[in-house]
């Protein structure tokens, strides 16, 4: 029942009320003429409607999430409580410098350790998601050109297993996409690219480890056909759970990046967001970076720090928020960093890549197909359902909805592309050998149910709030706002 | 699970990496922490700066929280989940987001909604992104943009956009009053442009005529774009009702319900529309519809507009939105109802008024602009107001905004606010301090 | 699974870990030999655990619970803020009063506002539940007869239809109980009362609204008739809820009660506690008062609030724990006490006895038998199924049973004692309506489902994550402690 | 609703209260605030009192609680569920109750656990009672109670057991130790007692010499009742490897496992115990069983008993207890592990041992007792130690607990304490305050 069909006119949650004011001095014409119709509930009716709709929820804290490309891993609940504390929750955001340093300097402490992890000259935390960070990144490739007076690049090279944030973000951005292909080996087909760079080549957007779950073993040759034509390399680091302390993008040679704080450092996804996607840059595309971020000055040999802002930063791509992204969620990030630490950030990539690798092999065992058998699993892995959809008539999707019924949550189905009837696996560094072995077990028996009664998978999911939904209709007879009955 | 690899060791998985770029020891990265010291470092760090009373506004405004907002949105089944993919499995997300849509389409009179932008100011840019979409036909790209829109908008749209060369077109504001007054639209009147935006009240707290504004814009062929704050649509006129057939998407944050100030986010940018433009909506957007049994269920819909269908043609890069933030914005509509919600606006509007007459009895201040406002207020200084800022938070208060930092000629104006949180006595407070240290100034 | 169940020698939450200091100085003799048994998992596993653990539970955030007696009211959140409020938390309860004014003054006013309620003369708030209220009320009327050199009485009469604490209580005092039958209309039967009291009598232990659910109306001559032996009589405030801001106990006559705060003054009940259950006395009783509780005392016209301690009453009959009570508990009762107001008080008394009374209703006429039918319900009432347990075999342990699967917690069963197949039915005064409705149709349906298909009712429930549980073999084979196999 | 009711007002139905009892307006109680209002109302009056760097013990400990544990306890299913008596809708209540049970008795090194009493002090008190009806047999009402048991802890003992003609005798502890020396139960030698009660660590913080007193009472047919600090289990031996056949009842209080000091409570009592006399126990117990199909559930057991069954015939008159604190307490043992909790002991012992290093090196500052002691300490000063607390408040630091107030002689004695939370700098600050103060003293 949704919260509108409980409302009864006139019912309130009254210890919400304020000392009612008067609009004294507000002419008619600007107001509203009837109240707006929220709902009208008690607060134990708002209590229990949510407590009951979360509960139809799966979710990390419920159940296990291997979903593959997001890292569902556990985040811790320290960095909550850091980003709860009242010193946090209540600074506004135009708080005066003077009155900030502290604040400020979590900031700049943070920066200062995603630069290191990801070897680059400087770190701006202001992109609210990984799409944001791309956009930046993006928009600062073009500055850089635009700066050079290199006016004539008008093509982003993406992989075809790119994640579909890529190409919109280059189109965004004013460019072409020049999509190229996935060679057998799931590394970038190099022939392929070095036929596509050319003088018209503003830069390649990449994920290493891929999205196809391997570690792109030639790129320093990626980089450097790209680099020979003028072009620059951008980072997709959606993925550097797998890698954290391991290898640093900007050893690879890519120019500019983005992380995804919401997957590799702390913040559980929220059922959508928010997230926080920072960027950084190499020493070349430093000065395009998005304002505001923080600058480390010093007085009287005491550190001082400053936003960093368009009148600091002439050459900035700009702002892209209206103050400092989502600060909160960096505050997390910067716990969480506190606490994994040095050590901790090699054993994140360490585990994440263990726990694939075993899933990979067990699930094999099981008799499932890897997408690509030969290669070591990063964080994540590809497993190919085509053999049984085209024996058994069941599908990857079959499978994803079969699963919840057992307890798991599905994998990412049907991404990347390229792989056809494919779940993209991730278990995270933070699952238990004991989850891993009952999810490869749930696919074994799926299997096993999908050989004896496919129609049984092909009807699941059946144990969850709703069975499998009608898409067509939803697009079809758009209801997307509540309309009461008889209105 | 190392012998069920056959390998010897964690570092054997990484051998399809080239030695050569294996990284060494960290240098930024100090050694880790328990929760117990990274969270006492957190705070310590925190805890340096002062706590100051808040009287700044400009776009993030200090409304009292219910406690039960956030108890219900941090569950862990809201809290980590990932986007609402198997919906099967994500029920009470989809149904609470589609409650949240038919939340806002209500507030702000308008057919659709989506489930959220980044923020304000990128919702801004998405809806220019949309208006020129939506306006293909006619192929302006040229945006008609008041000067009184939140500057920090303003900049973030023109960051945003102007990679698709779409121009942002300045309408100037007008000195006294601070807001757009019909006689600026004559330079205007013979371009083409693609939407007018104007935002109300205003980033000086003023109340925009957005009917004639509206009717405007109607009349020669753009869309209209309103920024709004959704609270003050507790009483303030629709966006859906201005002029003739109201605004045709509006935009705005949604930190006024129940996100803390947290130095700015997360919060939360929300979008509405007319329906006959839904398709051209950025973002995520769900539908009821029903599941093989012919029971109730939601889903994703119109997944056709977004990049993990449409890729280079998706509506937006974006992915990621603001779930949570939006998740605690449902319970806190529903928690304070049409009537808290009022009273809320009510009382800020009453508070700020309590606050400007307090101010303004100090010598030597005064309001900056005439006409009606709302919660927010520009008064000039007889000194520079980043100063005077600097000075009263050593005595515990935000003064609010410096304007000259936006506004070059703007340089002793201060804009400030009040919500229902601020107590006479804090205003008190604030006037005695202003005047001390005004007088200490001269 | 048990926690114990997942555990792994060697596994650990890494971050929950402490600077490892050493014992030095410690001898041998002293240590353990090997570590604790406690559970080796992952903070993951620990949350994924216990959040799994909490869904098996009905709660009233989940479901409406009308537990008759225990008050199952929504309690507001913001109760819970104010106690984990920092400042709440982190004081240590042997902070000098010096530094302790500010909490010092919240328990007092807290005192005052119940003083009010109650019309009482002084309110200690140490007893930390309902059972410990009544041991501190019936050790003070002890105290008062020891005090008068009176110390004969060795009886406390209590009513058949009291709370199993009362007669334990009085146990615990070192009483003898005397039980006197409740009449056919559901008040006192008077001359069983005239007969049973004498100078062996001590007090009278009641509740009033009583726990049949109606109002003892000739409550001033049961008040004159014990009196009048130079007895004394104590109120059970748990059922305070129904008559708050109407009625006050004191104007009844009685000299000695407590309150459950955490049935009337918000506190959830947390799956079995904890409460605070304060005690009010009037002038006679006040000396006996349980330590410590808050004093006001001025200095040079400024309030100063002391404990009041042995020393300054030592005719207390003493402390009742390690420092004063649930202090947290009481802070959440202050808060709620100040949301109510004197308006919110009356009309808790008021909604909870409309609720009550509207339901009574409803469910006579859908067939069910009141045990009072011709008395007001107070803010609960009883239904006895006895009829349909003689005619279809089908008892209030069935009906209840079956109200789980319909998503309704069941009312109170089985007591009080004298009303055979019982349902005690308490709404409260936060449920709205379509609750209340909701649950009569339940009870309507399951009326039907016993006169068509008993077996139906008496095997459920069916939908929870366990069916009737062998209580036989939980008491005959005692299970308290987890072996792991093989142990 | 009325209608239904065939009343024309809600007074209606307070009819059958007589007329003259029927309350007027309410004095004291205040006319009604909003959350707002009334959470700034708690906030202010607390904020009143200054924070203060805890350095007292003497029963709560200011020990880190991680933030998952009340993230989890106080979701609404574990928070507003009743005690668990319809087991089939309490299945998670109940489950973690039976692994807190089984935590307990392992940490106690004891066969069996209740699910909680109110706090350590009145635990004692049951104990107490239950250690007489457990030596029905001998008839004995009297126990001998070690003088170094918390003060507190005996008061409570005393106020609850008294009425029933049970004798406390105390126990003397020697005053260049602090604890019990053998020599002491000469005295008692001759009499008979039903339980001799032990505190270890003591009151003051003192390692009682537990097996040789264990050993004592054992032989003259006494049960032997321990009191603890669960936290210090994690490495000191557990009451039931105390002598030769450990000790039959087990008390204390739970606070340290996770409960905020929140002034005193909520905290709970646990109480452990031989299982040869788990039906003397008061309180809860949870068994696990079997339901109708055969699969592994928890109920309540052995429930004849309470006082809900057993009524004037009940074991202890107790009925709610301290569910959520135990839920806490398990999701933190959970959290913590062996490693975890012995971590945490061995630092406060190593803080403790540092604060007493840093304090004694203050001119005039003493230690005490001499002795084995874990991490409190009585500091003898050469004032009174009751100013010195309220000087030092002034500092934001919390010196200890000035012992005069309950041992007469001892107005120059501090009981201080350092946990695993004291940072060397809080030490430092501490013993640089004390010096300090009482330079100005002298
Ligand atoms: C590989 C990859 N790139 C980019 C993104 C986009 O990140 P966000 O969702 O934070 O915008 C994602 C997230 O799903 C991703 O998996
Ligand atoms: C009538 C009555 N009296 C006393 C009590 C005992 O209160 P508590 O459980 O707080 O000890 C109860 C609680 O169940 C009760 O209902």
């Amino acid at each position: 029942m949704l919260i509108f069909e409980q409302s009864q006119p006139g019912r309130r949650a009254d210890s919400q009320r304020s000392d009612d004011g008067a609009l004294d001095g507000l002419p008619d014409e600007y107001l509203r003429t009837e109240a707006p119709g929220l709902p009208e509930v008690s607060e134990l009716q708002v209590v229990r409607h949510y407590t009951n709709l979360s509960r139809k929820n799966f979710s990390i804290d419920t159940q296990f999430y291997p979903l593959g490309s997001c890292t569902m891993k556990y985040n811790p609940r320290g960095a909550l409580r850091a980003a709860n504390l009242e010193a946090a929750q209540g600074r506004h955001p135009l708080s005066p410098e003077s009155a900030s340093q502290g604040f400020l300097s979590c900031m700049y402490h943070l920066q200062e350790m995603l630069r290191d992890v990801t070897g680059m000259a400087a770190v701006s935390l202001s992109p609210m998601a990984g799409a944001q960070g791309e956009f930046a990144g993006v928009a600062m490739i073009r500055a850089y050109h635009e700066a050079q007076g290199d006016t004539g690049r008008r093509e982003i090279i993406v992989p075809d297993s790119a994640h579909g944030t890529n190409p919109a973000t280059a189109v965004m951005c004013g460019y072409k996409v020049r999509e190229i292909p996935t060679a057998k080996d799931g590394d970038v087909d190099i022939e392929a690219l070095r036929a596509a760079v050319g003088p018209q080549t503003a830069g390649l957007m990449m994920t290493n480890p891929s999205t196809v779950g391997v570690f792109e073993r030639r790129i320093e040759e990626v980089a450097s056909i790209v680099h020979g034509v003028g072009g620059l390399l951008y980072y997709d680091g959606a993925n550097l759970n797998a890698i954290l302390g391991k290898v640093k993008p900007g050893d690879m040679g890519f120019d500019v990046l983005h992380m995804n704080l919401h997957k590799t450092f702390a913040t559980p996804h929220g059922g959508g967001g928010p997230g926080s996607g920072p960027v950084a840059a190499n020493e070349r595309l430093r000065p395009h970076l998005p304002v505001p971020y923080v600058l480390r000055t010093e007085q009287d040999g005491q550190p001082v720090f400053r936003w960093a802002d368009d009148a600091a930063c002439p050459q900035s791509i700009g702002r892209l928020s209206a103050f400092m992204g989502n600060a909160g969620i960096n505050l997390r990030a910067y716990l969480y960093a506190l606490m994994l630490g040095r050590e901790g950030m090699h054993r994140v990539g360490e585990f994440a890549t263990l726990n694939a690798n075993y899933m990979a092999k067990r699930l094999a065992e099981a008799g499932f197909d890897l997408a690509y058998p030969k290669r070591r699993a990063t964080h994540e892995f590809i497993v190919t359902l085509q053999k049984q959809a085209k024996t058994l008539g069941v599908t990857a999707m079959d499978f994803a909805k079969r699963l919840l019924d057992y307890g798991y949550h599905a994998p990412t189905t049907y991404f990347p592309l390229l792989v056809p009837e494919c779940f993209l696996i991730e278990p995270t560094e933070t699952e238990s050998k004991e989850e891993l072995d009952g999810f490869i077990a749930a696919m074994a028996s799926i299997l096993a149910e999908a050989r004896e009664n496919a129609d049984l998978v092909k009807g699941a999911p059946y144990t969850l709030p709703a069975k499998r939904l009608d898409d067509v209709r939803a697009a079809r007879e758009l209801d997307l706002v509540y309309q009461p009955p008889g209105e | 699970m190392l012998d069920a690899l056959g390998a010897d060791s964690i570092e054997d998985l990484f051998d399809e990496i080239p030695a050569p770029l294996r990284a060494g020891r960290l240098q930024q990265v100090p050694e880790g922490r328990s929760e117990r010291d990274a969270v006492a470092e957190v705070r310590r760090r925190l805890e340096q700066d002062p706590a100051l009373t808040c009287f700044a506004g400009a776009g993030a405004y200090d409304h009292y929280v219910p406690a039960a907002v956030w108890d219900l949105a941090t569950r862990g089944e809201f809290m980590t989940a990932y986007t609402p993919y198997q919906a099967e499995a994500s029920q009470g997300t989809l149904q609470l987001l589609y409650e949240y849509q038919t939340m806002m389409s209500r507030l702000t009179g308008m057919d659709v909604s989506n489930a959220s932008l980044y923020d304000g100011a990128s919702a801004l840019a998405e809806a220019v992104l949309m208006a020129v979409r939506a306006q293909r036909k006619s192929g302006s790209r040229r945006i008609l943009l008041a000067g009184s829109v939140h500057p920090n908008y303003r900049a973030t749209a023109a960051s945003i956009v102007s990679s698709q060369e779409i121009e942002l077109e300045t309408l100037v504001f007008c000195e006294s009053t601070g807001r757009v007054e019909m006689a600026a639209l004559q330079a205007h009147g013979e371009n083409e442009y693609a939407a007018l935006v104007v935002q109300s009240p205003n980033f000086f707290g003023g109340l925009e005529a957005v009917d004639e504004l509206t009717d405007w814009a109607h009349a020669r062929g753009m869309l209209v774009i309103a920024v709004v704050n959704p609270m003050t649509l507790a009483v303030l006129k629709p966006p859906g009702a201005w002029g003739e057939t109201g605004a045709d998407i509006v935009v705005g944050d949604g930190q006024p319900l129940g996100l803390p100030l947290s130095s700015g986010g997360p919060y939360f940018g929300f979008m509405c529309a007319r329906q006959k433009i839904v398709r051209q909506m950025p973002g995520r957007i769900i539908g009821r519809t029903v599941d093989l049994d012919g029971r109730e269920g939601f889903a994703l819909t119109l997944q056709a507009r977004e990049q993990h269908i449409r890729r280079s043609k998706a509506t937006s890069n974006i992915c990621t939105n603001q779930g949570l933030a939006v998740t605690a914005a449902t319970v806190f509509l529903s928690l304070l109802g049409p009537q808290g919600l009022q009273e809320m606006a009510r009382a800020s509007y009453q508070r700020s008024a309590e606050l400007v007459a307090a101010l303004t009895d100090v010598e030597g201040v005064h309001a900056h602009f005439s006409g009606p406002r709302f919660h927010e207020c520009v008064l000039r200084l007889p000194v520079r107001a980043d100063s005077i800022v600097d000075r009263l938070a050593q005595e515990g208060v935000l003064a609010g905004v410096a304007l000259g930092y936006y506004f070059p000629g703007l340089e002793n104006c201060l804009l400030t606010c009040a919500t229902e949180q601020r107590s006479a006595a804090e205003i008190a407070h604030f006037a005695g301090a202003l005047r001390r240290v005004l007088e200490e100034a001269v």
